[in-house]
């Protein structure tokens, strides 16, 4: 493991200790039990975005996808809108959904070759609209007492949904580590025309990302829709920018080709620390964003100062 | 963004010199594409609603533009420059409440203390951003929550209304009776500043950069100054727009332009703009804003119900941004 | 294309049909016509070799070899059969596969991965990796050519030369797709190796040949003759002729290439009498430190070319980039003409009238959709115009004095500079640092990488003038031929200190012999 | 060939069209578009009700309160046969403006406005560009104190609830709820909004006049469900079970803090709202949620049009609405447990919206 790899978690464990210190309402475990599960509908998001940023491509989509399979995942289980009950193949269809958004980005990019930043901003309000369409005035609460335990009932201390949330990170690291999709998603990030004179028709793999990115993020959707009771057009609002800021902090680079899943859970961990930490020394919720905006920027500087030679390109 | 090994376009050898460097005329029709589809939204509208076509509509929408333009524009530098500046709405939300706050001491001055506030507040990330080596995506993502928190801690989360409406009165006003004047100081600031790219080495120092950096530093191009230049500008016009805002809506928030981040960017695509540098320009940018524009205000008011709006919304930037991208250009799209 | 596919199988040759053979080939692209009826026979077990100068056809002839470029007419046979070639993964099942010129590995991936990519066989079973028989795959190309490389190891961990290699495994995975020997055509795979790797190429090169049919192109003609067995010569989209490689001379191969008899002194050297006795140095260097090189101490006359040679890792890369401030050093110092030079970065240097070519052309040497004005005038404002402000016309007329002046062959000032030949770019780079009109010091790293006999010829007549005109000038030269050949005096490196220097005047040059054994 | 290639002649071919088009620019300036609506000079009650436009201005219908308002807004509609323009602006104030004013650039003559600022802030602005263009205009919820409804001509009404009252009549509740004495955490709406202010002002109120009861904490969760479900589990986490009540400034914060207790398993903490959305009534007769208070929405969003419609068809005349009609309080009513039963589903009678019955439901003048 290289200095640049280890900067993360030293980061992670430095501000827990701080935080540690600071706070004695921190270091309970019922609070580390709380950012363990604050932190899993950020961590499901940010699988999913990893595999893009890893591409070299840039997903803000998130919050319309979201919004679609919450709404979505809210109606079809049992809820009080209608009479449908159809537990997890309710979540499914959600879910599915939510892929065949994120399969709509892939798309427009690799065919009408629109960049990755506007394809998905588009994919957003779509996914935006099709909620609001869906959600028809009436917000959706869900009965259904098996989506409503995910968020109630614990496991070894945490949350059920928390557990989907590791269950997803290790998901996401096999597919990086033992899957071609993987594989390949990280060498598109490193020298994508290589791979076209090697025979590899890249597009497909590019969609295939996208479209995985979009079940995670439809994942995500129906987690936050547990943690809710009802299904919200709003369930992605800030799940984008939070997002990639995680990973990056993680040491995904933005540019593709370096990062993953892993670096990416520490990210997330990292941000979640964070916010909850400033919430505990009672930093005041309006410095709070601009305290985590500091940090990123200096995280990111610690992680490329040592790095940095002269003719750098940086974008 | 990754280095190009064998990607490039095919014919090498260009030994015929009756190939003149003349556009052909798929690539005229390229570079008109952003006003073309302005045209065919105005008309797609218009159809919808007949009375859209109207003179008092039309310069209710440059009207409503002019902010959208002038933080478009700024921004527009820096991506042509290879870099991103997500800054622009939060540090525009962040100088309307500058400008509530001071209006009361500065006067007639406020406007161009604003401007040159964020400017030099856009120098101080662009100079992070060389110095640090930092991806400019990161500094300014950074940037916008910083702003954000100091907007919100200065005015205490609360707007701050604006009692002396002299200051930003002449943006009010209209030229000849029908041009607003908030537009027109947005056409001159695409003016001024498209001049001063084509009559200085300044434009094809950004452009060079945005190409390729390294080989723009190694060819002596100033690249550091030209970026810390470009967020400069971008900061600068962040400042304009907030004057703009602030003239229309008599008071400052910390959360006033905020929304305006994703439109903003959004214009410079759908204009034309290559988003990973080099390719573009700020008119493209301006035809991105007044077709963006449109879409937010122009959907609705003809009465375009909510949930389609935002569908129609997504699909028509995404199926402009197809039309108006020279993909001859850009040798790999991410 | 028309030509009949059923009816004319085509003369067979006595016993085994050619590995591959090309005939009539053709291609059009707008205004140029890059292939004009190429025919081409590449025998079993043989190394062809493929010479021409920059816009022969060379590169246009691969690119149909492997799928890459679609003939507008002509046929490709491959073991007596006629193929139609549209991708490389049909090439590849086919027994075609090429080495890139620039590598084509993916940096971020393991050896392995890059060796299997694309056709990973039993690799990947179900979309789903197998690490162990993927190093198996990998490895049992490595063993092929007897490389000892680390099939997991991560591409960019790699030195230059492994890398290489492991492109060369990578293409010999075609083998397994077919039953017969493949052909595995080897573009400029020497072009940025040092001499030692060199030699560790030809050897498997030569070894490939008992497996493979090998086509070998590269512009150093000399390299050409050692390696090959038959040399085919391209000019002008057309084949001219081949001649084996025991019984030619490069000097011979030339006159083909060019058309006509080439001057022997291609260095140019004693074109003009050297400006008298050196008085004071122009740029004085002592000192030097940085990550990669210590102490190093040069001193350059105006006038004067001074040849940095030394083997891959020598640091005398990072000089050159360190003294254009391109490059951070801890210590030392350096005097421009009695003026210390600020060494913080390239602006400073541009300023002070140093100029740099670098050897990365197409990523660092010029800006490509960039017009040629552009890229010429990217330097200095006060060549482009008096004042601040541009004046196009002013601009444009400079620009095609210079034009003409290095006679670059370009349609139009206003053509983007990625439309010329290699040998063009780099003479508009090289007139960027003329067009800023008072370059003092050059900073030449790798010149004619890249470039054909023709253009490289060009390139040292400029170099020449430009020293004759005063200029101090520090060579990096491509091979130690033409560091002897342009260099009055040549300073070996090696691991990061200058170790020797060794006059070169004309008429007492030393031969590569006496430097190779400084280098090590 | 000489490699040193000199520079002579300074000479500038400067162009200046910017500063001619400047100069160019300043003459003619006039103060507003030409053809623009004539500003107050619009005889009321010229238009045939035929050609009355409704429109029906709100956040986003992602919200159940506000798409109430906007459907309340149709029925008013249908009642009078007009269909009413829904507009939305996803609570983003430059939106909302620019929407506004490209409505204003219309046909303005017999326009009717029913407008939810986003902001108080947002209020001047769209009562200026009203006044302009000669549009009738009721406003609801927001508004400076300071700017003065009678002022103008067509800014006809602004209608609010009593927000001190709900938010001291909700605290009162709370504190009954928790025996009148122990912790609460108070969950703040938008902090530029008057609702927002006023609700915790009254709070306060009801704070001064319940002792024992200790308001531990303010966090604001931007009236947002999802942000109110995220401050309550860090808030339950700081203050453990100190916490005894939870004051939210609106009902979609107050199911957000149930969701948050259920996940921490807390069932002893009382949570009050306002707005009486359904959910939070069921809430209440579950007896999950201690009380809320009632906000009308249907008729909000009738009401406003009813007003303008009334006025630009000539049946009510801006002079004869009497001053303490121009801004005024609506009816409100707190809702428990016992009476919950009668706002399970909200009835607007015709009747509320006739030209004569218009300001039945007032409580009195804004003070």
């Amino acid at each position: 493991m290289s200095l640049r790899d280890a900067g993360p978690p030293i980061a992670l464990v430095v501000v827990f200790g701080i935080f540690a210190v600071l706070s004695p309402d921190f270091r309970t475990i019922s609070n580390v039990q709380n950012v363990l599960d604050a932190a899993a509908v950020l961590a499901v998001v940010t699988c999913g975005i990893s595999f893009v940023l890893m591409t070299g491509s840039i997903d803000l989509s998130a919050p319309g996808i979201m919004g679609a399979s919450a709404i979505t995942v809210a109606l079809l289980v049992a809820n009080n809108r209608n009479d449908n009950d159809l537990g997890l193949i309710g979540v499914a269809v959600a879910v599915l959904l939510a892929a065949a958004l994120g399969c709509l980005s892939g798309l427009a990019l690799v065919v009408l070759k629109v960049p990755s930043f506007m394809a998905t901003l588009g994919v957003s309000a779509v996914g935006l609209g099709v909620a609001t369409l869906l959600f028809a005035g009436v917000q959706p609460n869900i009965t259904d007492p098996m989506l409503e335990g995910w968020a109630v009932e614990r496991f070894l201390g945490l949350a059920r949904l928390t557990w989907i949330a590791v269950a997803c990170v290790l998901l996401g690291w096999l597919v990086q580590r033992y899957s071609r999709l993987g594989r390949y998603a990280f060498a598109i990030g490193g020298a994508e025309e290589v791979l076209a004179l090697s025979g590899v028709r890249v597009a497909p793999y590019k969609v295939a990302v996208f479209t995985m990115a979009g079940a995670f993020y439809g994942l995500a959707g129906v987690l936050v829709t547990s943690q809710l009771g009802a299904g919200l057009v709003q369930a992605g609002r800030g799940y984008d920018f939070s997002a990639i800021t995680a990973a990056v902090v993680g040491g995904t680079l933005l540019t593709g080709g370096r990062g993953g899943i892993l670096h990416s859970a520490v990210g997330v961990l990292l941000v979640t620390v964070l916010t909850n930490g400033l919430v505990q020394v009672g930093v005041s919720p309006y410095w709070q964003g601009g305290v985590q905006g500091l940090i990123v920027v200096a995280a990111v500087a610690a992680a490329v100062i040592p790095q940095r030679r002269r003719n750098q390109v940086t974008k | 963004m990754s280095t190009p090994v064998l990607a490039k376009p095919a014919p090498e050898p260009a030994a015929d010199p009756t190939v003149k460097a003349r556009p052909t005329t798929g690539q005229r029709l390229t570079s008109f594409m952003p006003v073309i589809a302005l045209v065919v939204l105005l008309a797609a509208l218009t159809v919808a609603d007949p009375g859209f076509l109207s003179l008092n509509s039309l310069t209710a929408a440059v009207r409503t533009s002019a902010p959208l333009v002038v933080l478009a524009a700024g921004a527009t530098l820096v991506v042509l420059c290879g870099g991103i500046d997500l800054s622009i709405a939060a540090l525009c939300s962040l100088a309307t409440v500058f400008f509530a706050l001071w209006l009361p001491d500065l006067g007639g001055l406020t406007t161009l203390a604003i401007i040159a506030a964020t400017g030099a507040i856009g120098a101080l990330q662009g100079v992070a951003h060389v110095l640090l080596r930092i991806p400019s995506f990161i500094v300014t993502l950074g940037g916008m929550s910083i702003f954000t928190a100091i907007a919100l801690v200065i005015s205490d989360a609360g707007p701050i209304r604006v009692a002396d409406r002299d200051a930003t009165h002449w943006l009010t006003l209209y030229v000849a009776g029908v041009v607003p004047m908030s537009f027109v100081v947005a056409l001159v600031v695409v003016l001024v500043v498209s001049l001063a790219l084509a009559l200085t080495p300044l434009g094809s120092w950004v452009r060079a950069t945005g190409y390729s950096e390294s080989a723009a530093r190694l060819g002596g191009a100033p690249v550091d100054l030209v970026k810390v230049a470009a967020f400069t500008l971008s900061g600068a016009c962040a400042g304009l727009a907030a004057v703009m805002l602030v003239s229309r809506n008599f008071s400052g928030s910390p959360t006033m332009a905020d929304n305006l981040l994703l439109p903003a960017v959004a214009a410079i695509v759908v204009g034309g703009t290559a988003i990973t540098g080099g390719h573009g320009s700020l008119w493209r940018s301006l035809a991105g804003a007044l077709v963006v524009t449109l879409l937010r205000v122009g959907l609705p008011i003809v009465g375009v119900p909510s949930a389609y709006e935002q569908i129609l919304y997504g699909a028509i930037i995404v199926a402009a941004v197809a039309l108006t991208l020279d993909r001859s250009k850009v040798l790999i799209i991410k | 294309m028309t030509t009949d596919l059923q009816t004319e199988p085509g003369p067979r040759a006595p016993g085994s049909p050619p590995a591959l053979e090309v005939r009539g080939l053709v291609k059009h692209y707008p205004g140029v016509k890059a292939l004009d009826g190429v025919d081409l026979v590449v025998r079993q077990h043989e190394v062809l070799g493929l010479a021409g100068e920059n816009g022969a056809g060379k590169s246009t002839l691969l690119k149909a070899l492997v799928g890459l470029v679609r003939p507008d007419a002509g046929e490709i046979w491959v073991r007596g059969e006629r193929v139609r070639l549209r991708s490389v993964v049909d090439a590849a099942d086919h027994g075609l596969g090429m080495v890139f010129q620039e590598q084509s590995l993916v940096p971020n991936l393991t050896a392995a991965e890059n060796i299997v990519l694309g056709s990973e066989g039993p690799g990947v079973r179900r979309g789903i990796y197998r690490w162990g028989t993927m190093r198996r795959l990998a490895q049992e190309q490595l063993d092929k050519i007897g490389s000892h490389i680390d099939p997991l190891a991560r591409t960019d961990s790699l030195s230059f030369a492994d890398r290489q290699m492991v492109e060369i495994a990578k293409v010999l995975r075609i083998e397994e797709r077919t039953a017969h020997p493949p052909v595995i055509i080897l573009d400029e795979p020497t072009s940025v190796l040092e001499s030692k790797e060199i030699d560790t190429l030809f050897t498997q090169v030569r070894r490939l040949r008992e497996f493979a049919s090998v086509v070998f192109v590269s512009h150093r003609l000399d390299e050409v003759l050692d390696v090959c067995d038959r040399v085919a010569v391209l000019r002008g989209g057309k084949s001219v002729g081949e001649v084996l490689a025991a019984d030619a001379a490069p000097a011979e191969l030339h006159r083909m290439m060019i058309g006509a008899t080439g001057s022997e002194d291609h260095y140019h050297d004693g074109a003009a009498e050297r400006s008298g006795e050196p008085r004071r140095p122009r740029l004085v260097v002592r000192g030097l430190t940085g990550k990669t090189f210590r102490d190093v101490d040069l001193d350059v006359h105006a006038g004067e070319i001074v040849g940095i040679v030394g083997v891959h890792g020598s640091g005398r890369e990072d000089v050159c980039r360190a003294l254009f401030g391109a490059e951070a050093t801890v210590a030392g110092e350096v005097v421009l003409d009695g003026r210390k030079l600020d060494l913080s970065g390239t602006r400073a240097a541009c300023a002070a009238g140093v100029g740099y070519v670098p050897a990365e052309r197409k990523t660092e040497g010029m800006v490509g959709p960039m017009s040629v004005a552009d890229n010429m005038t990217l330097t200095k404002q006060h060549a482009r115009c008096s004042g601040p402000l541009v004046r196009p016309g002013k601009q444009a007329t400079l620009v095609d004095t210079w034009i003409e002046r290095l006679s670059i062959r370009t349609p139009h000032r206003g053509t983007a500079i990625q439309r010329l030949s290699g040998g063009n770019q780099q003479k508009v780079v090289l007139a960027r640092w003329l067009v800023a009109g008072d370059v003092r010091l050059l900073l030449l790293d790798h010149p004619t990488r890249g470039l054909d006999v023709g253009a490289r010829s060009e390139v040292y007549r400029l170099m020449r003038e430009l020293a004759n005109s005063g200029v101090a000038t520090v060579l990096l030269a491509d091979s130690l031929e033409e560091a002897i050949g342009m260099s009055d005096r040549i300073v070996v490196m090696s691991d990061g200190r200058a170790t020797k220097e060794v006059a070169a005047p004309a008429g007492a040059k030393p031969t590569p012999l006496d430097l190779v054994k400084e280098m090590v | 060939m000489k490699f040193t290639s000199r520079h002579t002649g300074a000479r500038h071919t400067a162009a200046v069209v910017g500063v001619l088009l400047a100069a160019g620019a300043l003459t003619g300036c006039t103060e507003t578009a030409a053809g623009s609506g004539g500003g107050g000079s619009a005889e009321a009650g010229a238009c045939d009700p035929a050609d009355v436009t409704l429109v029906g201005q709100v956040r986003n219908e992602s919200n159940p309160y506000e798409a109430s308002w906007l459907d309340g807004g149709d029925a008013f509609a249908e009642q009078v046969g007009l269909t009413q323009e829904r507009l939305t602006y996803d609570g983003d104030s430059t939106r909302q403006q620019e929407q506004i004013s490209q409505l204003l650039a219309g046909d303005t003559e017999c326009l009717v406005m029913n407008i939810l600022p986003n902001g108080d802030s947002d209020t001047p602005p769209i009562v200026e560009g009203a006044q302009d263009a000669g549009a009738y205009l009721v406003t609801q919820w927001n508004k400076p104190a300071d700017l003065n409804v009678a002022d103008y001509d067509h800014w006809l009404s602004h209608i609010t609830y009593d927000g001190v009252e709900s938010g001291k009549q909700i605290g009162d509740a709370l504190a009954e709820a928790i025996g009148g004495s122990g912790g609460i955490v108070a969950l703040q709406g938008i902090l530029d909004t008057g609702a927002a202010k006023d609700r915790f002002a009254g709070l306060e109120e009801s704070l001064a006049a319940n002792p024992d009861v200790e308001l531990l904490d303010d966090q604001t969760a931007n009236f947002s469900r999802a942000e109110a479900l995220e401050v309550t589990k860090t808030l339950l986490t700081k203050h453990g079970d100190d916490v005894k009540g939870i004051w939210a400034a609106n009902d979609d914060m107050a199911l957000g803090a149930l969701e948050a207790l259920q996940q921490a398993g807390r069932d002893d903490v009382a949570v009050v709202g306002i707005d009486a959305v359904p959910d939070a009534l069921t809430a209440i007769e579950d007896g999950t949620m201690t009380a809320t208070v009632s906000s009308d929405g249907p008729w909000q969003g009738g009401i406003g049009l009813a007003i303008g419609y009334c006025v630009a068809t000539g049946e009510l005349a801006v002079e004869d609405i009497a001053g303490e009609d121009r801004a005024w309080f609506a009816e409100q009513f707190l809702i428990q447990q016992d009476n919950v039963a009668d706002f399970v589903s909200p009835v607007t009678s015709e009747d509320d919206f006739a030209c004569g019955n218009l300001f039945s439901r007032s409580q009195g003048a804004i003070s």
